[in-house]
Parts: structure tokens; sequence; C-alpha cells
């Protein structure tokens, strides 16, 4: 008993239990069997009936119809009545059926393809950007500060630090600024462009290191040399400046290839944009040891 | 700079759909900004039709580079989607999408009908359904997915239904348009053999005599009554799209 | 199924930068869900290595498509974003305002000592600045770009600090070893003073005031008071990414 309730609860209306019916004959709709239908139609409402189901209004209409069909195709051919031409009132009720059958096992098709993107939909998930500093990094990430703040904090710190250890063993460097900045100079000549970490290749000591550095810095300090970083994750490039104009700054350059804003706040004429220079190194002279660094949350320490 | 490309970023970094009317007015904003450079300047008032292009333009260059992910328009908005074939590890990764309930098979049946043949009647529908509708109307509404859509000007003056704003985006569908042969479903069919009398008591529809009366619509050319003959109804205007 | 493809198409959906490590237990997870297919299944431990390579052939994939957006890795996770060319229509999209001032010198060369020495104490910071860092070190806890890094081993147990996840960003570094000059920096000489005693050997500096109660008992090595002493800072493990 359960089978059958659940056999007749499948279908959604008769339409839908007569294209059930039209699938078992396997033909084309339109070559259908209809006295075939009408009689297999007629038996499940009889079986309804008998397991007491509610039979809904429409299945029995729709049986009506059916017997009506059958009726007359029982008929003789010539007792059949011949519609007139030209009474439109006059549905062949066979056409009017298979027509309603057709458009609806089209909508059935239609809404079985819209089920079909409805479970696509599940699979589909949007581009969602979190917020927009983690899509749109350069803009913002970028304008505050570039890798050269950091190294010239770093030559700051050195700076003084040597300042403030042993005098002699200052004296007792080999190396000093000057020097250094002729050799930089030299190593320049013929070579526009070479990498930074090239600058301390043949440093025999820390020492040398470190003012090797400060040389770079007092040139940049000078718009001898200016540090270029091409891309953003790029090795950073020791260049010679290209001479401006007596008085000028370098001229905005349409290359802005990274997006880069210049550290300092933008003056009327910033400086190429994929050219980032950093803030002057502090002449030696500047930097007093006791308040080295103006700032009002610091406070000197006892030394 | 290519306006593709610069839609192209707009919608890479957007967290919602984004209409050629939004894209416009983001490249207006962006040429008004002070200190705009020329090159942003010059799309201010990009017509359009030219933004639907580079859209459409940009939607098939992704396609054409198969990755896990392309650009699609659903109800008139752009966005980047992730292609369905990775949703295991979506799910996974983002856990099961959040989907409203499915749809009955009614509720999904009644919704093709008024989705190809919108605006119509309750009457219409159940004319071609065969049974009453109530109880799915109810819960369609009731998702946004079918809205009133004025009185027809018959007798009676019954209510119409149309698609409503969730509808294409549930099925995440561009337009009306985008449905799946709409051309075809848009038509009544009114496919009819050259006759329905039976020479043979068990073959229901053997063609027999011509006849052409029984066609329902009457703007019937003779000429159409052949077997593939069809009367088209007009598309219906597509609901204007919820914004 | 591709693991680049994969892989993208997490990354585009995420909704922050992930990790080879990330990414790979989204696989193993996906693999384990009940009812997984095969070919997710597969993706079961795949070796982190697999999925770093996949992640640069995706990243040059995505060059070469020169499109608006790019794969990257910054701070040893991966993300797409925007090509800087675009900033004017993404800020006025975005409506992105300013960063926070820059940073004070200060401020830089604090954030320049941690950098280079971390993990490192605040009296030892200010050891070699030579002076309280108070002040600067809230502004730089506040915008994540300095971190507490667990008690140095010494006396008194000091908090230790290193770079916090927002500074490899604001940087726009890969990673620690992008720093310029790392090699060489991380060993910036110091001379010792001879008065002043090292707490520890791995101490980047002497203490500025030495008092009794900073003196550990043991490790007072005598070689390290030699003038020329320096002092190299092994390379610091990079902070954990923030998530």
């Amino acid at each position: 008993m359960s089978e059958y309730r659940v056999q007749f609860e499948v279908f959604e209306g008769p339409l839908d239990l007569l294209l059930h019916l039209v699938k078992k004959q396997e033909v084309d709709i339109y070559q259908v069997n209809l006295l075939r239908i009408a009689t297999e139609f007629v038996t499940y409402i009889e079986q309804m009936r008998e397991l007491d189901l509610e039979i809904a209004g429409e299945f029995v209409v729709m049986a009506a119809t059916l017997l009506y069909i059958k009726s007359r195709e029982l008929l003789p051919v010539d007792k059949q009545v011949a519609v007139a031409v030209e009474d439109e009132d006059t549905e062949d009720p066979r056409w009017e059926l298979i027509r309603r059958l057709v458009e609806y096992k089209k909508f059935k098709d239609a809404a079985a393809r819209l089920q079909e993107r409805e479970s696509l939909m599940d699979s589909i998930y949007e581009h969602r950007p979190a917020r927009p500093e983690l899509t749109a990094p350069e803009p913002v990430r970028r304008e505050a500060a570039s890798v050269f703040d950091l190294v010239n904090a770093v030559a700051t710190i050195l700076k003084r630090y040597n300042e403030r250890t042993d005098v002699r063993e200052i004296q007792a460097d080999p190396y000093t600024v000057s020097e250094k900045i002729d050799y930089l100079r030299q190593l320049s000549v013929g070579r526009p462009r070479f990498p930074f970490s090239e600058l301390f290749a043949s440093a025999r000591s820390r020492a040398e290191v470190v003012v090797t550095f400060l040389a770079l810095l007092e040139l940049i300090r000078m718009k001898l040399f200016i540090a270029v970083q091409t891309e953003q994750f790029g090795e950073i490039e020791v260049a010679l400046a290209p001479t401006p104009p007596p008085g000028s700054v370098p001229t905005p350059s349409e290359s802005a290839a990274d997006g880069t804003i210049p550290v300092d706040s933008l003056p009327p004429q910033s400086p190429p944009a994929d050219i980032v220079e950093p803030t002057p190194a502090r002449a030696p002279d500047q930097l007093p040891e006791a308040n080295p660094v103006g700032s009002d949350t610091e406070t000197p320490q006892t030394a | 700079m290519e306006l593709k490309s610069i839609l192209e970023v707009l919608l890479f970094t957007s967290q919602k759909p984004l209409s050629p009317t939004e894209l416009r007015d983001v490249l207006n904003r962006a040429a008004d900004e002070e200190g705009a450079e020329e090159h942003v300047k010059a799309l201010r008032k990009t017509p359009p039709e030219d933004i639907v292009a580079a859209l459409e333009t940009l939607a098939s260059e992704h396609d054409a580079a198969a990755r896990s992910y392309r650009l699609v328009c659903v109800a008139g908005s752009w966005q980047f989607v992730t292609q369905p074939e990775y949703a295991p590890w979506l799910r996974s990764f983002l856990g099961v999408k959040a989907r409203p309930s499915r749809l009955s098979a009614p509720a999904l049946e009644t919704l093709a009908i008024i989705a190809y043949r919108q605006p119509i009647t309750r009457a219409e529908i159940e004319q071609i359904r065969g049974v009453a509708v109530d109880g799915v109307m109810g819960t369609l509404k009731e998702r946004n997915l079918v809205v009133e859509a004025g009185r027809a000007d018959v007798i009676g003056r019954p209510m119409q239904f149309a698609t409503g704003p969730a509808f294409l985006e549930y099925f995440g569908l561009p337009n009306l348009d985008g449905l799946p042969a709409a051309d075809e479903l848009r038509r009544i069919p009114v496919q009819r053999p050259e006759a329905l009398l039976t020479v043979d008591n068990h073959l229901a529809t053997a063609p027999a005599e011509p006849t052409q009366q029984e066609l329902p619509v009457d703007t019937v050319d003779p000429s159409v009554n052949a077997p593939e003959a069809t009367v088209e109804v007009p598309p219906a205007e597509p609901p204007a799209p919820a914004s």
C-alpha cells in the first residue's frame, strides 16, 4: 500500500502522470497511443480510489477528458465527427491535450535546468576580498616608508655608536669616509648601476663595511648617487645620480613603475617615484651625543 | 592604461558585485580627484556601452585563460567567482556556502513558467501546470523570487506575476535572456501535426487530412500550419532588477 | 585537477595571505572530509616543497599574463595584490585614507635595532640608542611593527622584542633576510669600554650602567670583553605571520 502511495505522490499533477505514461510508450509525444494512455490513466485513478487516497480534482477532470477522447476514438472512422474548419470554438480534444503535454514537458525540462543551476550555485564561491588593504597593498603600504628609511636609521645608529666608542680605536681605524667616497666614485666610473651588496664585497673588516656604508650615504646625501629599488622586492641598486640642472631636483618621471610615494612629504616637485632617496644622513658634527634625537617621547638616559 | 584593466582591478578588489554604472562612477570620481593625472582624467564620462564592451572582453579573456576563477555577470552586476570543480576544497576552507533551502519540484516548475512567460496570471500558470499553485506561489513570493507585476488588461483584471529581485541572483544568471533555451520557451508551442484524425483506433495521432482550425492563437497564417510552426510571444520586458 | 589551480582558488577566495603550511592544511582537511573523492584524497600530505613550487609557477604565470593583479609572497605568505599603477582608481574606489603618519626618526631607529638584532630586550635597545624608548615602543607595538617575543634567559628575565606581523608588509620585504645588508648590519661592531661588563654572550650590547643586580652569576666571559669583540646576532627566526 505504501508503495502505491509513493508512486502516486511523485506526480505533480495529471499532466505529470500523463507524461510518465507517454514516456513508458517510448514514442514521440505526437505519435503516442492516446487510447492506451487513457486506459492506463483511468486505471491509476481507480487504484487510487481503491486505496482511499485523496484524488485531486485535476485528476478527475483529466480522466473525464481522456474518457471523452477514448469514446470518440472508438467510433468507426466514418462516424467520427469532422470538426468544422470554420468553427474556431471547437477544439479537437486530442490536439488540445497533446499541445498541453508538449508545453508542460518543456517547462518541466526548463525547471530541471533551473534545478541544475540551483545546485551548481552551491559550488560557486564569490571572490570577496576581506579588506581593501589586503588586495591593494601598494597604494597604502608603500607610501609611508621604504627600506631606505630603515637603512638610514641603522647608519645613524652606527655613526653615533662609533662616536661613543673608544676614541683611540677610531684613530686607529685605517679607513676613512672620504677615502671610501673616492673609492665608490671610482667604482662607479663606466658603470651607471651596481648592486648594493657589491659595495661590501671587498671589505676586509666590519669597520670597513661601516665606513663604506657611511660613505655611500654621504654620496647619496650629496645627490651624487641614488639608491634605486625598481620593484618591490627587488635588489637595491646604487646608481650615479642623473646630473640635474643646477639647483633643481630630479624631474618627476612618467615611468612611476611601482607607484611608490616618496618618503618625505611630497614637495611640489617630487623625485621620480621609483627612486626613493633616503633622508640625508646626519653629518657627524651635527650629532650631539647627549641628546641624539629630538623626540618628546624620549628622555635622555644616564650614560 | 586600458579601460578593461582598470575595470578588472576594481572588480578584483570589490567586496560586492559592481554594475557598469557603479564602475563608471568610480572612473568619474578618480578623474575628479584633486591632482588626478591626465590618463586618469581621460576616463571621465566613459560611455556605458564602452564599459559593458570592456567587461565582456575581460570575461572572454578570463574564460580563455581557463583559470580557477572567472568573471561573470549576475543580475547585471559583474563579479569574480570560482569554478565549481574546486568546491571540495573551498567547502573545507570557507565552509559550506550559505544558501537558502532548495526549491521543491512544484516550486521550480511554477517559477520556470513565470520566468519564461512573465508577466503571467495565476490562472495561466495553473492552465499550464494542470494543478493549483497557491502553496508554491506563497513560497516564491516570500523568497522574492516572484513579485506581483500589475494587473492584466482582461476581464476581472487578475494580478500578474513576474520574477523578483532574488531570481537572477539565486540562479546566477546575468539577465532574463540568460535563461536556458529562452527563445524556445517564450513561444507558445502550437506545433500541430497536419491532422489528428485517426485512421486506426490504436494510432491516435496519425496524420490524415489537413485542418487548421484549432490553432489556439488568432494570428494564424495558413502558411504557418507546417508541423514546426510556432507562434512567438514577444519576450516579456524583464522586471526592473532589484538594486 | 592541478595542484596549482587548487592553491590559486584558495588564495583567490582567502581573506588573508596564506602560507604554504596553511595551504597544505586545507588540502589535508579536504582530503579527510567524509566522502571526499579520490582526486581530493590524492592531495593529502602534499609535500611542502611541491606546494611552494606550485605557488612559484602560479606567480610566474600571473606575471606573464600581465593582468592588473599578481600573486606575491610577503612575509612567507602568498596573496593576490593589485598592480600599483591602478592606485588612482583604487584610492577613490576604496576611499583609502593616507596611512597613519610615517614613523618618526626615533621610532625608525628603534625599529631598525629590533629588526637587525631581534630578539632584543628594551635595556639593550636603550643601550644602543642611548635614550629611553618607552614612548616609541608603545607606538611600534600598537602598530604591530613590534611584538613581544618571550623573555630573555638572564636575571630578571626581561621581555624581549621582535619585529611584528606588520613589519615586513610595512617595508614591502619578503622576509627578514630581505633586509638591506642584513649580513653586514647584523654584525655592527660593538666595542666595549673596559668598564662595562656583558650580561650574556648573546646580547648585542653591554648594559649601560652595570649594576650588581644585573650581573649574572656565571656568564661573564672575559674574552667578550676584548676591544675588538663583536657579537653576532644569529639571523632571527621570522616571527609567525599574522593570522
